[in-house]
């Protein structure tokens, strides 16, 4: 089985170790995330002003290309997830702007592709059960603590990929991964995001109380969907750490890196390397990995 | 401080075209402090977002014109997932942004940008702030 | 009719249409009254029936007036949610609906007719209602197509 | 030809200034059927009167019109004294010149008054020629009340109508009456301790020989209208006879097996045969049938084995009873918001998040801790709880939006009985508004604030979340205009008042209105508080919307004065002006049967000699039509007509237009 896929910017560059180790992880349950054939980036941001038209033709584009193929497209960064599926409902919902976008981009697209995410494909299609059972080296004693940021879970009302203040995707994929799910409050705050250009003290801090509260939470390992998510807690880490007494850091992985190590892949090909924290240390501990 | 209270500032045209363009009614908000209490970032506002929320309402333009609070808002919704009004802080953020932008009022120059962050960090993390920052 | 032609005459102003108010008991009745306590003065042009609700009124006899030598027909109870009898004036709107392609499909032209909410303490927009009315069936000129009609 | 009367008041010169009287009268003669006509300065006064009840018995007449002021204002005068006269008082008829004549159309000439005058009393003689004489509906009344609900309410309205000397059934739903305030610990605003001025009630309830107690029982059908409804009642098993059963409490005593106890709201377990309260009234124990494993798959029986009077029958079953009642009061109060639905307060995840309710229970002296404040986590005593006020209410997204009226106040009270109770302890309150409206309500909020160290917050809490063992507690005080976080033992929501799951369900058989969040309706928010659009129905407490103790009491008492009211007389009298069925047109459509809004027209039947339906036809019951007139213009066929406004009255008006 094909599914389309949208890599979206980043997976196509920093956070390659991401992109791939989702397409062997998927290959291992028996489907292939088939990249679509000619996109562009989405924008990186829905625009929260609703006249800003302008900004939606970037995704309705991506949008449009990929319905001519297909009935539907899956992402696996949570930005692209956002941007894509609001868009999309404004396609499919909106008449007006509609016409206008489809008028922008020369194209008469209706807004009806489906927009998942390669989570919801993962407990939707295949079944977290099937997952489980396909899993040839569990994560047994890995406390993971799963962190989703925003964009995965807001606004509500047009993601809904699970309850917007108490999510359990995540934990539910990692404890079917044979790893202890650690829940922490903090697992669905902000990053700071875009503010690593311009504020990275406001990053530091933000990032900070993520990771220290999963740490105290009992986490020796930070699951995430987004390489903005990825980046801006792992280059927090050191500030953190200075600030931080007893806090000593804590690797943050993309939730495909686990998977795909869970599905019984080769550690050498997940990209573990490309993160700046490196898991490898820890998961050999836990005699996950040699 | 005392504002001085008329028909004519309350109903500037500055924020009626504010409300155009966010697509938020101000009225709506009913000043619980539900926002201001979950934003991540109002520890760094000078004005935090139920305010900025009174101040419009009074139309005190000026103040949050000026004020860093959009710039600072990290765009993470947490504002208008627990308004009980359904008042999103976060589109009239983006709204006050937009008043400055369309201007031609940069908040940050690109040359100004460190040259690590341009090189390392992920491209949707380029991409976003030159949206929210740049013109 | 007599009355008809005579009221006609102790105005200089020309044309003085005769409209049919079809009006509720508990509403529209009891402001116009109120208009009347209140000394207050409108046109002289309109004829009102009382009907316990505006869910009372049959299309057919707005028709019915038209044939009598109405001019204009003007309908009015109380607003939705203060039916004296709960849901009367929904039935009476709902029924309107249909009603309005009926009428314009009898040829009558459809500004002859008015619909309006006036509860029993808006004394006021009876009179500028009444007014209102009358001015613009006044506009229109005398209701001729169904002339005649009457007696078939 | 009938032989009409036609009298044109002056109102001394209210009416004559601008309308020509006289010339009303003289052109209303020349008209066929009217056999007399005149103008008289005061048709009201007793002169008047005499007039025309002399006037009626000289001509003959069998029908007249007073022209004077609105039918509003002297309509019932001139029925009367035509009545006297030997008139049918529905051949009297009035028209209007007056309100809609003299008083409006100031012309001095009198041109158009005078015109608009004898337009006017044209089309009320031909109206006239058509009517039928009436008859004034009277109905008999059943002397009896019914009282669907237990609370606090519906115990007012029972006790009031027994002492009224009236007799009163009082359906309760759950094992014992008491409702929420059964709950309560001491009640604002004068903290008297719930139990003590409840228990007292429900005893009364019990030994009134007026009253008959169902518990465990509910509503199953309605028929009938106001003075004669017949209702039938399910009388669910419980499966211990009620008339032997002494009370002893062995047989809780010796149940093996334990749930969760709603009552408790939770915080504590009940047997599976259980009271839910300690003062329940009647103190007989129920067996919850789906918990039983007796009841279930035969196994155990101890209950039935320890019963002295073996009063135990596992085998006992529904009951369905048939009662005639005059009038129902409906008391069904409220229940709580689900809190889950709020992800952010955490409760149901958080331990020591809880309700109000629960709060109440912990304060209760006969609470699962005796009224100690203990959190439910651990059990130890918080040394701080945070209060947040509007829990669900106010809240158009993901609550309701209307205030729940009595949480500023419990909220309040909360504080204090915390104070009270821990010593030491600092509460805190977030509050959007405080909404302390009644008699020496503020006063009491002030008390919170001033004496009981309460730290009232302006600003809404957006997150609760645990650590280190603590509730931490994420919230904005909008006065300073910051944020602000304390990290607290326990924290209590003020969770919304909503109506009962099934209040529509309840309405419907009832046949009464209910707004979008299923709190019932009364016919008028401010003249008719207590009453419903279906006569014969009333209403008391917080089923119709949130509503503290004090009003809940007064509701029952002026819903119980209505029904003692309504039972003052062997029956009623009520204007003809009621819908009829032309049996042989009716093809049974049922447009008007979904058109009536009170549910007034019935499918009924004609059967043969052998007793076979041979067809339907709607049929109009005189006790519920409430003349409206919306089925006569549904109906297609013509076939339901409207007495007093016929088609063919309407229709002789407009065509004499
Ligand atoms: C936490 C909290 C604290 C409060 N504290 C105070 C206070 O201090 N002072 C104060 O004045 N008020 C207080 N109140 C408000 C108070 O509880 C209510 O005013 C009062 O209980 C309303 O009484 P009621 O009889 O209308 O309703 P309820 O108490 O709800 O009684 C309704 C009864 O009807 C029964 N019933 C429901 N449906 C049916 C059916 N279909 N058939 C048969 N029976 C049915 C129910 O079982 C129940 O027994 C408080 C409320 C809360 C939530
Ligand atoms: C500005 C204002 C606006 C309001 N608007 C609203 C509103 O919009 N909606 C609403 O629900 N409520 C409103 N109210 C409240 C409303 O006015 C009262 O609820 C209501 O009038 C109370 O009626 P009452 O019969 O108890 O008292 P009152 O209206 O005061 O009637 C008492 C009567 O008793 C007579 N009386 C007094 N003493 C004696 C005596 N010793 N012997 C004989 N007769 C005596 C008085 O002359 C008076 O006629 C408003 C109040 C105010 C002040
Ligand atoms: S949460 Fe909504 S209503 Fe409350 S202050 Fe903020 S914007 Fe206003
Ligand atoms: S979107 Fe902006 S204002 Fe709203 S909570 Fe997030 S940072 Fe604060
Ligand atoms: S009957 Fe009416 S119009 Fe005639 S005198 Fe009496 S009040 Fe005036
Ligand atoms: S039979 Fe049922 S009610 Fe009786 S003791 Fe056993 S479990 Fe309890
Ligand atoms: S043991 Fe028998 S008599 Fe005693 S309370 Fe139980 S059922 Fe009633
Ligand atoms: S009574 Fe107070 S706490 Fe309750 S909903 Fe109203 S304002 Fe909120
Ligand atoms: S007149 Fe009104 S209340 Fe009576 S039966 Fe007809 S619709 Fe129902
Ligand atoms: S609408 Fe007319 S025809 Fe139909 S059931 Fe009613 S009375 Fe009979």
């Amino acid at each position: 089985m094909k599914i389309p896929y949208y890599p979206g910017c980043t997976l196509n560059t920093v956070a390659k170790g991401f992109e791939t180790s989702a397409k062997e992880a998927a290959l291992s349950i028996g489907f292939e995330l088939a990249e679509m054939p000619a996109w562009n980036c989405c924008g990186a941001t829905f625009p929260l002003t609703p006249d800003n038209l302008i900004a939606l033709s970037a995704p309705a584009k991506v949008l449009s290309s990929a319905r001519k193929t297909g009935e539907s497209l899956t992402t696996l960064c949570s930005v692209c997830y956002n941007v894509l599926k609001r868009t999309n409902s404004v396609m499919k919902n909106d008449r007006e702007k509609r016409a206008v976008i489809n008028g922008f981009i020369e194209t008469d697209y209706d807004g009806s592709l489906n927009v998942t995410h390669f989570l919801e494909i993962l407990r939707d299609n295949i079944g977290f059960d099937k997952v489980k059972a396909a899993v040839k080296q569990p994560l047994t004693g890995l406390k993971a603590a799963a962190y989703y940021g925003c964009m995965l879970l807001r606004p509500f009302e047009d993601m809904g990929i699970d309850d917007a203040e108490d999510p359990v995707v995540m934990e539910n994929l990692l404890a079917a991964l044979g790893a202890e799910a650690i829940k922490s409050p903090n697992r669905i705050e902000c990053c700071g995001a875009h503010l690593a250009m311009t504020n990275e003290d406001i990053v530091v801090k933000l990032s900070g109380t993520i990771m220290t509260s999963a740490v105290r939470n009992g986490a020796e390992l930070i699951v995430t969907t987004c390489p903005l998510c990825q980046y801006n807690l792992e280059k927090s880490q050191s500030r953190v750490a200075s600030d931080t007494p007893g806090y000593a850091g804590i690797p943050i992985v993309y939730f495909t890196q686990m998977l795909g190590l869970a599905l019984g892949q080769d550690v050498d090909t997940l990209g573990f390397d490309k993160n700046i924290w490196d898991a490898r240390p820890l998961l050999r501990k836990k005699g996950i990995i040699k | 401080m005392k504002i001085k209270l008329t028909k004519g500032a309350i109903e500037n045209p500055l924020i009626r075209q504010l409300e155009r363009v966010s697509g938020e009614e101000l009225k709506r908000c009913y000043q619980c402090g539900k926002c201001s209490a979950g934003c991540p970032v109002t520890f760094a506002m000078e004005i935090p977002p139920s305010q900025i929320m009174r101040f419009l309402q009074i139309g005190m333009m000026d103040d949050v014109m000026k004020a860093n609070s959009m710039w600072v808002c990290v765009g993470c919704l947490q504002c208008y997932a627990r308004c009980p009004q359904s008042v999103s802080v976060a589109n009239v953020l983006e709204g006050l942004r937009q008043l400055h932008l369309r201007k031609g009022e940069d908040r940050e120059q690109i040359k100004d940008v460190p040259f690590p962050f341009l090189k390392n960090a992920p491209q949707q993390a380029i991409v976003c702030g030159f949206r929210k920052f740049v013109s | 009719m007599t009355a008809h032609g005579k009221q006609t005459e102790y105005q200089t102003g020309g044309f003085e249409p005769k409209i049919m108010a079809y009006v509720c008991n508990w509403c529209t009745y009891a402001g116009a009254d109120l208009a009347g306590t209140s000394r207050m003065e409108y046109r002289p042009n309109v004829r009102i029936i009382k009907l316990p609700c505006t869910g009372r009124i049959d299309p057919l006899f707005i028709i019915k007036a038209f044939e009598n030598g109405a001019d204009g027909v003007l309908v009015s109870g109380c607003h939705p949610g203060d039916c004296h009898y709960t849901t009367g004036n929904y039935h009476a709107r709902r029924r309107w609906i249909g009603f309005k392609n009926l009428m314009e499909f009898t040829g009558i032209d459809m500004r002859r007719l008015h619909f309006s909410w006036v509860s029993a303490s808006e004394a006021i927009k009876w009179v500028d209602l009444i007014n209102k009315v009358t001015d613009e069936i006044k506009q229109l000129g005398p209701f001729m197509e169904y002339k005649g009609l009457k007696g078939k | 030809m009938p032989r009409i009367g036609i009298f044109v008041c002056q109102c001394g010169n209210n009416i004559a200034a601008t309308v020509d009287t006289k010339k009303v009268a003289e052109e209303m003669a020349r008209l066929p059927g009217v056999v007399f006509a005149c103008d008289y300065k005061f048709m009201c006064s007793s002169p008047g009167q005499d007039m025309l009840k002399q006037a009626i018995k000289d001509n003959r007449l069998d029908k007249v019109i007073v022209s004077a002021c609105s039918p509003h204002m002297h309509e019932k005068t001139f029925r009367k004294a035509s009545e006297a006269a030997g008139l049918n008082p529905y051949q009297c008829e009035i028209t209007n010149i007056r309100e809609q004549c003299s008083w409006v159309h100031h012309d001095k000439t009198k041109a158009a008054g005078t015109a608009k005058s004898i337009d006017l009393t044209r089309m009320t003689i031909e109206r006239l020629k058509k009517n039928k004489p009436l008859k004034k509906i009277n109905i008999p009344i059943k002397k009896k009340a019914l009282v669907i609900g237990g609370g606090i309410a519906g115990i007012q309205a029972a006790l009031d109508i027994a002492e009224g000397g009236r007799e009163v059934i009082l359906v309760e739903r759950e094992p014992s009456i008491g409702g929420n305030m059964a709950r309560l610990s001491e009640t604002f605003p004068t903290m008297d301790c719930s139990q003590c001025i409840l228990t007292p009630k429900m005893v009364e309830v019990e030994l009134n020989e007026k009253i008959t107690l169902y518990t465990y029982s509910e509503i199953e059908k309605v028929d009938g209208y106001i003075g004669n409804f017949i209702v039938q009642i399910r009388r669910k098993a419980k499966y211990v006879d009620e008339e032997r059963c002494t009370g002893c409490g062995e047989c809780i005593e010796k149940c093996p097996f334990k749930v969760e106890s709603q009552f408790e709201m939770k915080l504590a377990k009940r047997k599976v045969i259980y009271t839910p309260f300690p003062q329940s009234v009647p103190n007989v124990p129920v067996i919850d049938a789906p918990n039983c494993p007796k009841i279930q798959k035969d196994k155990c029986g101890a209950c039935a084995v320890v019963c002295g009077p073996k009063c135990i029958d596992f085998k006992m079953e529904d009951r369905i009873i048939t009662e005639d009642v005059g009038a129902i009061i409906v008391a069904t109060g409220y229940e709580l918001m689900p809190n889950e639905r709020f992800g952010e307060y955490g409760y149901g995840r958080i331990k020591d998040v809880i309700s109000g309710m629960q709060f109440e229970r912990l304060a209760s002296s006969s609470g699962p801790t005796g009224g100690e404040i203990r959190r439910p986590s651990d059990g130890k005593t918080p040394a701080s709880v945070v209060f947040i006020q509007c829990a669900g209410s106010r809240d158009e997204k993901k609550g309701v939006s209307y205030c729940s009226k009595v949480c500023c106040m419990y909220t309040a009270k909360h504080t204090m009985l915390y104070h009270h109770k821990v010593h030491e302890g600092q509460s805190y309150v977030f509050y959007m508004d405080i909404r302390a409206g009644g008699k020496r309500y503020e006063e009491f909020v002030r008390r919170a604030i001033e004496h009981d160290n309460a730290m009232y917050l302006r600003g809404r809490v957006s997150r609760v979340y645990e650590k280190d063992g603590k509730v931490i507690v994420q919230g904005a005080d909008t006065l300073s205009g910051n944020q602000v976080e304390i990290e607290a033992d326990m924290v209590v929501l003020a969770t919304a008042i909503v109506s009962r799951t099934g209040a529509d369900t309840v309405a419907q058989k009832l046949g009464i209105g209910y707004d979008k969040y299923k709190f019932y309706n009364e016919y008028h928010p401010k003249l008719k508080p207590v009453e419903t659009v279906t006569a014969g129905i009333f209403l008391s407490g917080a089923c119709m919307g949130p509503m503290d103790i004090p009003d809940s009491v007064a509701q029952g008492s002026a819903a119980a004065a209505k029904a003692l009211s309504l039972f003052s007389s062997d029956e009623m009298m009520r204007e003809p002006i009621t819908a009829v069925v032309n049996k042989p047109t009716c093809n049974a459509c049922w447009d008007c049967v979904t058109a009536c809004p009170y549910s007034a027209i019935e499918r009924d039947t004609v059967k043969n000699r052998d007793g076979v339906v041979v067809r339907w036809l709607a049929k109009v019951n005189d006790g519920v039509c409430q003349g409206c007139g919306v089925c006569v213009a549904a109906c297609r066929s013509k076939a339901i007509d409207l007495k007093g406004y016929t088609d063919e009255q309407v229709y002789a008006a407009i065509n004499a237009f």
